[in-house]
């Protein structure tokens, strides 16, 4: 079984226009970043974008949106990205806005063959509206559904040539729901290692939810927000 | 003192009330709610929780030691305290869904009476999205509200009912504004405490809904 | 050769079937399934995933390695192989109800025209419970039951309707046994394959419903 | 925040008559069995137990069916007791059976505060009956609620004071959701360590979902099953 892929743009070569596109990351922590530009450079357009947030004015997602490939983003938040804005006032983009929480759940779910689940996250708002509300032990909850995604692009810190994957601190953040979601789930990593090197206690990600998998050439990392304390000398 | 400071501190004493039934997990969302952890009174092992993940925030790294991979709900580099760990979002909402966090402060840009709380959207205004707030108020056991007690062009942000689109609706426990600390009760706000030398009259003055005191 | 090894060397060759596509991983039900893990063809990269939480189970350990925390869903102590992974339950049945599982070998009591099993309970015995069988014919792609053909007692065992219990209804799209191979069609059962000498006959008047050949 | 507990007795010392008590472990690998020794001596009856299974004729579970604490068990599978089927068979002991992966994701469901989800496990046989049945996308699925326990009861291989734990190999199975469901998780521990000890990327139960730790004295494990291939000489 070769799940292995030399680079991003063999791994994604087969995306086509108007799939559903699930990717990783919170903010530009954990994104697939080599896994987007081959996304924006092969093309596909009229995608249906699933990812927490949409990237920032200069990195991640938004190198999508410059280019005009996305139809319609799924996220829960998406400040910080003036692309995004002006391309959502103008109509070109279509948003829906989901729970950070609802969200998580809501790909785990598509993942986990779970079509619809109840929650109390929402009820009473705008989030609740043309949807069914219905009480449990005296509780309102409203039904949310299951996503799933024809492709899935996940970053994970290692890799096996098996598809196994581990996540490295805060990057882990959608990545794991992601790949269970996607039909295709094409990891990229930053360390690409044999099947026995990774400690099977310590996988985030089983094989089973990834289908392809490449090693990152360059690996940058962004970080949004700098802070830091001075040491005291 | 400024508002948001005499604001900060007192909710920073809300952990008092933490003890060994309740826990000592914490939420703090993003913005002025962050600053709490300068804050936390000494003896109180409050734990904190970042809904991207992570259980056990330390303190800002030191200068040329921050990490990409490890930042906090706000997207700032943070680091990890001893105990710390690690998860992915559907594990971390599941703890907030399900009611582990024992308490969480967040912002308000309108509370009603009924402790209905506005915070994510002004109609007009761009729409940033909802991110995690609307999960941490259905969610955590106690939901405080720190804020501002009126807007800036003076009118209240304290209502009978939210003219802005709802976060969630009777949600809210407590609020914390520079002028008072409320409490969301069946019969109505209650004033626990007034702070910084305000009366009654003042603060129902800068109040629409009736305030018990 | 008796009937259960015609079987199990039979259903071995279904994973001939497997590719880059499908992925190569397999649930093997508790008993004669298991066998099949025996016979698997070579060059067939076959991964199995076992329901309590483990995806690569290895051969039987060598004596004296047991390891009591290392069993298969049948509990008896296995290995592992390289590239395995461990998981809690509920990962585990997110693989299998999520479709990610290539292909599920179970038992069977009966099965019926339209791919209903029963295999997990008999009225007035001891019922012992449907542990994770009724997961595994709703979520993974390919069910194959493999069964002898007819009960001890010459009963159909491939009926009309079942008349146990069920598994799961129209779940099942192999039948593999002694006699043949059917596949469970929008026409009804088709024998793709008949086995041991088997005639278009001996299998009809072994089968209540209608078999196409 | 202090979470330890010298032993078992002191652990459970307030669970109550009448509790629903959810017990980690499959078969018996993984199960908390110094705590269920605990149970059985402090004498709580009438008790609701949550657990995949029932434990064998000698070991697990039994202990508390032999001493009539037990009013109903919710489980997947209960073969292999002798005990319990005798009580069942009489109607001293009432049994709601759940399919594993249904039970599985119904505890987890508890714990993450969803009250219901569908699923297409079960649909069209008895599990189903007496339950909404709703297609979705053309498929037919079942409503299925969440589950929470008044405490928890699990086995963990390591865990740090502060109520972090890691599982070992298959003895994990159902005691991350056991511990998230529980309202008061109780995890036994084969090694108990200080925090930091604990690689903070390679946790399974974060300490949120733990009210109090003790560590095992001792730590006897059973086989259900030996099997073994000889050595080629």
């Amino acid at each position: 079984m070769n799940k292995v892929y030399p680079d991003a743009a063999s791994a994604l070569t087969d995306v086509p226009h108007g799939a559903t596109v699930l990717v990783g990351g919170f903010g530009l922590c954990g994104i697939p970043e080599e896994a987007i530009f081959a996304l924006h450079d092969l093309g596909a357009r009229h995608l249906t974008i699933v990812s927490n947030n949409a990237g920032t004015t200069e990195h991640g997602l938004v190198h999508l949106l410059k280019n005009a490939q996305v139809k319609k983003m799924v996220s829960s938040y998406v400040g910080e990205n003036e692309v995004f804005e002006r391309q959502m006032l103008s109509g070109e983009l279509e948003v829906e806005l989901t729970p950070q929480g609802t969200l998580a759940e809501r790909i785990r779910a598509g993942g986990a063959g779970i079509p619809a689940f109840f929650t109390a996250t929402g009820v009473g708002t705008l989030v609740a509206e043309g949807k069914e509300v219905r009480e449990f032990d005296g509780r309102p909850y409203v039904l949310e559904r299951g996503i799933v995604g024809d492709f899935a692009l996940v970053h994970a810190w290692k890799g096996d040539t098996d598809g196994n994957l581990i996540y490295r601190k805060t990057a882990r953040n959608f990545n794991p729901m992601m790949a269970m979601a996607g039909r295709i789930t094409i990891a990229e990593v930053e360390h690409l290692v044999q099947p026995g090197e990774l400690e099977p206690d310590g996988i985030h990600t089983p094989a089973i939810f990834v289908q392809r998998i490449f090693q990152c050439r360059a690996n940058t990392k962004h970080v949004e927000r700098r802070t830091v304390r001075k040491r005291t000398p | 003192m400024n508002a948001r400071e005499i604001i900060v501190r007192r909710a920073a004493q809300e952990l008092l009330t933490l003890n060994d039934q309740s826990g000592y997990y914490v939420n703090l969302g993003i913005g002025i709610p962050t600053m709490i952890a300068n804050h936390v009174p000494a003896g109180i092992p409050v734990v904190l929780q970042s809904e991207n993940g992570m259980l056990g925030i330390g303190p800002y790294p030191y200068e040329g030691e921050e990490d990409p991979d490890l930042i906090n709900a706000g997207k700032e580099t943070v680091s990890e305290a001893a105990g710390t760990s690690y998860f992915d979002s559907a594990l971390s909402f599941a703890m907030i869904r399900g009611g582990h966090v024992a308490m969480t402060f967040l912002g308000g840009l309108q509370v009603s009476a009924h402790g209905d709380l506005a915070n994510w959207m002004v109609p007009g205004k761009m729409v940033k999205g909802m991110g995690g707030a609307m999960d941490l108020v259905a969610g955590a056991r106690r939901v405080i509200v720190i804020m501002e007690h009126r807007a800036k062009d003076g009118a209240y942000k304290i209502l009978n009912r939210c003219s802005l689109p709802l976060t969630g609706a009777r949600v809210v426990h407590r609020i914390i504004t520079e002028m008072c600390v409320l409490d969301v009760t069946q019969e109505g706000l209650r004033a626990v405490e007034l702070l910084n030398g305000e009366t009654p009259a003042t603060v129902q003055a800068a109040t629409e809904p009736k305030v018990i005191f």
